[in-house]
């Protein structure tokens, strides 16, 4: 039997296969496609302070090997994740990861209080880098302002904290150092691209948002890039990397690279079962090798 | 709703044109077959690589539950359409379904007259719900009305008329049937039943629904209408095919639909 | 007879089509495959002052609609191009656009002033921002110093300058701006996006170089936002839209988003007369569309 | 040197399995026929898709001018030749070539001895190269050695046969010919020739090659390699391909070679 398990600040994760915020709904909607306890983790969709009716649609183009999309954080708000989706999934034995968003550092704060109080949530996500709505990308740019909302963040939760960054900056190092530096348990990357797509015939934005977030195989070099810089420079930190993972293949890239577990996003849009499918072919790929800890893999590329 | 759909990749069996640019495909999908119910669609990708990325969906048309076979009746418009017109009996296509989640329900009032307006591919699964409600009761009462602009584009004339129902055309030139549009027929259909119990189910172009919808609305009879919007994962979780309600409520199509009531959607 | 022609700074092309500088060689190469005089301008590969060898192998490995390259800027030197390549290019009848790259300022101005008197070139596509040379990200990331290489190459030719300006940035404007500010008569974007790819089983970088330039469909979305945001912000700068263009349609999202010309790249080594057949492209389109100047399309998206 | 090469859809004419995981794909390009030599190659796409991306080149193995038709025998290795493998006759497949500037170069001393050495679907462009000098001069001299790891991986002796040549077939395991490496076989060939003219021409694995190379050298005997690494573009224009030479230069497979003297190659 190999060990596939891994540990992401607090958390303890039977394999490091997470899905993707915003790509797996509440875990609900998926829960008769696949076991959700054969998940390492399950993180839901953003979740704000009020509910909100995201942007209008067209919302999701096709590009190639990827999809734009700007749904714009469409969500029932926290009251309604905490008495209606919240108790489905505390009868599951799987990490509950909730993702976070808000305007400013007091709904984040706000956020975070709840979710602690509410119990049968294991980790906060801290999504600073959503491109799809207006201001979404104010923390993700700035390490300063990264750091005061984890900072602040820090001081309202005792639940393992994971930042999530943007790749739409020059130097996602520094960024993820500031969220480190507060006291972010570990780093998730990458968000979206920012894109655009147009219909020539009728001279518009394919998206009704004129801009959207690129995800999907795209980008899976970028995302890779960007793990793997971050944890030559941060190698302390513990990385959650996803950008373009379909195959249990590209995960593995994702680990050597650096990263301590993963999500598995767009791809579950094509393939219902792809998170469980990748943990199952990690498994095999470690008993292939003869690897007996997927944390040996962590990390390991060399040049 | 949380989603039961599963991946399958099973085997085509049979691939013919109808019309001009228009095939059934059909496939061996016992585990499909066995759920599958009028207003379920199915997720389809043709290719083992990335392009084109995302499955797209199509309506069940038919379904031999004791072979074990279903089909889709598509039109060819991009590469997954193109994708599907090339495969051959033999060669594996990709499915995810059932999907759907709330789907045609069958007026189940006494002496109830099921009428169906379809045009295009919204015709198909018009005709699957036909013959299930044929094959529940041979006596149900159904009124099948199909639209198109022209004769040569008409789908499913000669399969209903073999399930015993007399589909009433409607073409916009008039070179076959009515000359007129799917309403024109509607109108005259309502008119003749009168009073008695209607459900009028609806499937086709969106500007088609929104006049049968107005239609229904206007004479108070309930309707059910099949949206198609975009749905890149169909199973609820991307928030990509949200359909505005009257009341407020911003729904996903795929699990929450795609079978609304007339009066239900903001159009 | 539709008009195809654009004008970028001095230069008058007949068409909106350029080559991608690293994708065409220097001309010779393709002159066979297909009639260089078709092209709207014709841009060679990057020059720099002495000859270098560039990267190791392996240099280019295909990712989901793109692929990754770290060739390294291999090239002859700067009088090897005058003296071996350029006389071939003077007998066509199309622009000629050499792209320069240097480590520091003095290297870029040295090669403008070879450049303008060598006679027979057409503009100089200054590349800042070749993501696969140690430095060679210094002036596309940073406002100031691009401000200081476009002054000084401003001073050294008269030739129309074109600076190609980097993706890996938070802020592709500002860079852009600069450029402008400092005399550039058009900007060039996007160059690559720095990315990498694993070999799992021998747990090393597919590329000698470790990272690479992302080109390719793959990339499209990004680099369209790219130009629109450019061409929002910076409206009476001409624009070199590239990045994934395959196709016509590909070339008139470009031109819609704001690019007055395109450029196309990797696509070359799927389809060989790739570039002609896109300038074909764009013909019919406006011939079946009615419109009669290419420049109508030109930022005539809406939202 | 520039390339000429031309883009092709062609129809398939046939597509064999010749060995387990090795077919022959027969195409109809009269226009590629006309200018092919051996040594040269096709890049190969099998989508109109994207997906895989880039081309992938392949050794043009036999050449019909007569009937314009071309045929590549390749190992299923990826998504490119898995889709070669799924040709069927009718299909269609998208050729850019011929490719390759430097080629095979035949000795064209007096009574030289042309020695194939060739191993995997490095066999292929030899034999191309063999049939072409016996179509020049029937009393060609010319010795071919085949070497596999194991008899089953053997390609290509009987078409050779076909030709009139009788190819010395080596296997590592020695479960057909000589048991051992092409090399032995290679020491036994060039023993025998003696002080006469001896050309030879080598294609197959790169360490193959330089074990056949470093022979060549070290017994003093003209040999030409057919060099592989990977080729995005095939024309000479991406960088990507190159390979260093002994003299410091630094070349491109695609455009310079692929085919090098031993000795030029720095391995
Ligand atoms: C619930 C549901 C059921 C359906 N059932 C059926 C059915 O039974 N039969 C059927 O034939 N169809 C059905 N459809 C419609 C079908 O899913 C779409 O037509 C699907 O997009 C076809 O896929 P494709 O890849 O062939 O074409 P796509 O490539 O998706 O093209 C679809 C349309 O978009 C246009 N288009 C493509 N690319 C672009 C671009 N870059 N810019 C602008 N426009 C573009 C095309 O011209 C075409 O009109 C259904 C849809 C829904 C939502
Ligand atoms: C001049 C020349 C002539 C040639 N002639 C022939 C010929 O006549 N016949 C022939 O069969 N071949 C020939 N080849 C080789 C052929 O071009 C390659 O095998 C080609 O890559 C096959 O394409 P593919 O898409 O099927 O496989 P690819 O997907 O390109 O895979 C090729 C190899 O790379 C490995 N690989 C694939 N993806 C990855 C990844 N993500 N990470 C790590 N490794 C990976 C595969 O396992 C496989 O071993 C020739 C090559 C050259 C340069
Ligand atoms: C439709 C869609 C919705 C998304 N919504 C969110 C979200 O609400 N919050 C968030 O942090 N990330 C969101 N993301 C980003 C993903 O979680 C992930 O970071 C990104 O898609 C890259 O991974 P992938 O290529 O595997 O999809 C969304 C992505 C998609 C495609
Ligand atoms: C193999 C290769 C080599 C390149 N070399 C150069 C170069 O020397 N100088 C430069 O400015 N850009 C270079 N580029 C970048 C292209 O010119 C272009 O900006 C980029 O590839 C995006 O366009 P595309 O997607 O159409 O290829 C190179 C790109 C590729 C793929
Ligand atoms: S298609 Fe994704 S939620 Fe409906
Ligand atoms: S394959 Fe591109 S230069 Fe040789």
């Amino acid at each position: 039997m190999v060990n596939t398990s891994v540990k992401i600040g607090k958390l303890t994760l039977r394999n490091p296969v997470m899905t993707g915020s915003g790509t797996f709904g509440f875990g609900s909607e998926m829960s008769e496609a696949l076991d959700l306890n054969a998940l390492g983790a399950c993180v839901v969709k953003s979740t704000s302070r009020e509910p909100r009716l995201g942007n209008p649609t067209p919302r999701i183009v096709e590009t190639s090997s990827g999809i734009l999309n700007a749904i714009g954080l469409q969500n029932g708000g926290i009251d309604n994740f905490i008495n209606e989706k919240l108790p489905f999934l505390r009868e599951y034995d799987v990490p509950i990861i909730v993702n976070l968003v808000g305007y400013e550092v007091a709904d984040y704060v706000y956020l975070a209080e709840r979710l602690t109080e509410a119990g049968g949530v294991h980790a906060l996500e801290i999504n600073i880098s959503c491109p799809n709505v207006k201001h979404g990308c104010d923390f993700a740019v700035d390490p300063k302002l990264t750091f005061e909302l984890i900072t602040a963040l820090r001081k309202a939760t005792d639940l393992t904290l994971i930042t999530k960054l943007s790749p739409n900056v020059t130097d996602v190092v520094s960024v993820g150092r500031a969220a480190a530096d507060a006291g972010s348990d570990a780093l998730s990357l990458i968000n979206t691209l920012l894109g655009t797509a147009i219909d020539i015939r009728k001279r518009k934005f394919r998206l009704a948002n004129v801009t959207g977030g690129l995800s999907g195989p795209a980008i899976k070099p970028v995302a890779l890039r960007m793990v793997w810089q971050v944890h030559q420079a941060l190698p302390n930190i513990p990385l959650v990397g996803m950008g373009g993972i379909v195959t249990a293949h590209d995960a593995i890239e994702f680990l050597l690279a650096g990263a301590t577990a993963i999500a598995v996003g767009t791809a579950t849009f094509i393939n219902p079962t792809a998170a469980i499918d990748v943990a199952a072919g990690i498994e095999k790929f470690l008993e292939e090798q003869g690897i007996e800890d997927v944390n040996e893999l962590i990390g390991a590329v060399t040049r | 709703m949380p989603v039961s759909a599963q991946q399958y990749l099973v085997p085509v069996i049979s691939n013919d044109e109808i019309i001009a640019d228009h095939r059934v495909l059909t496939c061996y999908a016992p585990e499909v077959a066995a759920l599958a119910r009028p207003g379920h669609f199915l997720n389809v990708s043709v290719g083992d690589g990335y392009d084109p990325f995302l499955r797209k969906p199509f309506s069940i048309y038919t379904v031999n539950r004791e072979r074990g076979e279903i089909s889709m009746l598509f039109s060819i418009v991009g590469a997954t359409t193109r994708g599907m017109a090339k495969k051959r009996a033999g060669d594996e296509i990709d499915l995810v379904g059932p999907l759907g989640g709330k789907i045609f329900q069958p007026d189940t009032r006494e002496g109830a007259t099921h009428v169906m307006v379809g045009g295009g591919y919204g015709v198909p699964p018009l005709v699957f719900l036909s013959k299930e409600l044929l094959s529940a009761a041979a006596s149900t009462n159904i009124e099948f009305i199909i639209g198109a602009r022209h004769k040569d584009l008409l789908l499913c004339e000669a399969e209903l008329a073999e399930a015993g129902v007399t589909a009433r055309m409607t073409t916009e030139d008039g070179s076959h049937g009515m000359r007129g549009r799917v309403t024109d027929a509607l109108r005259v259909v309502l008119a003749e039943l009168g009073a008695s119990p209607v459900t009028v189910y609806c499937c086709g172009p969106t500007p088609m629904m929104h006049a049968v919808s107005d239609l229904c609305l206007e004479v108070d009879v309930p309707c059910q209408l099949s949206v198609e919007v975009g749905m890149p994962c169909g199973m609820g979780v991307c928030m990509a095919c949200v359909v505005d309600l009257a009341d407020g409520r911003r729904v996903r199509c795929c699990t929450d639909g795609p079978v609304f009531a007339a009066g239900e959607v903001k159009w």
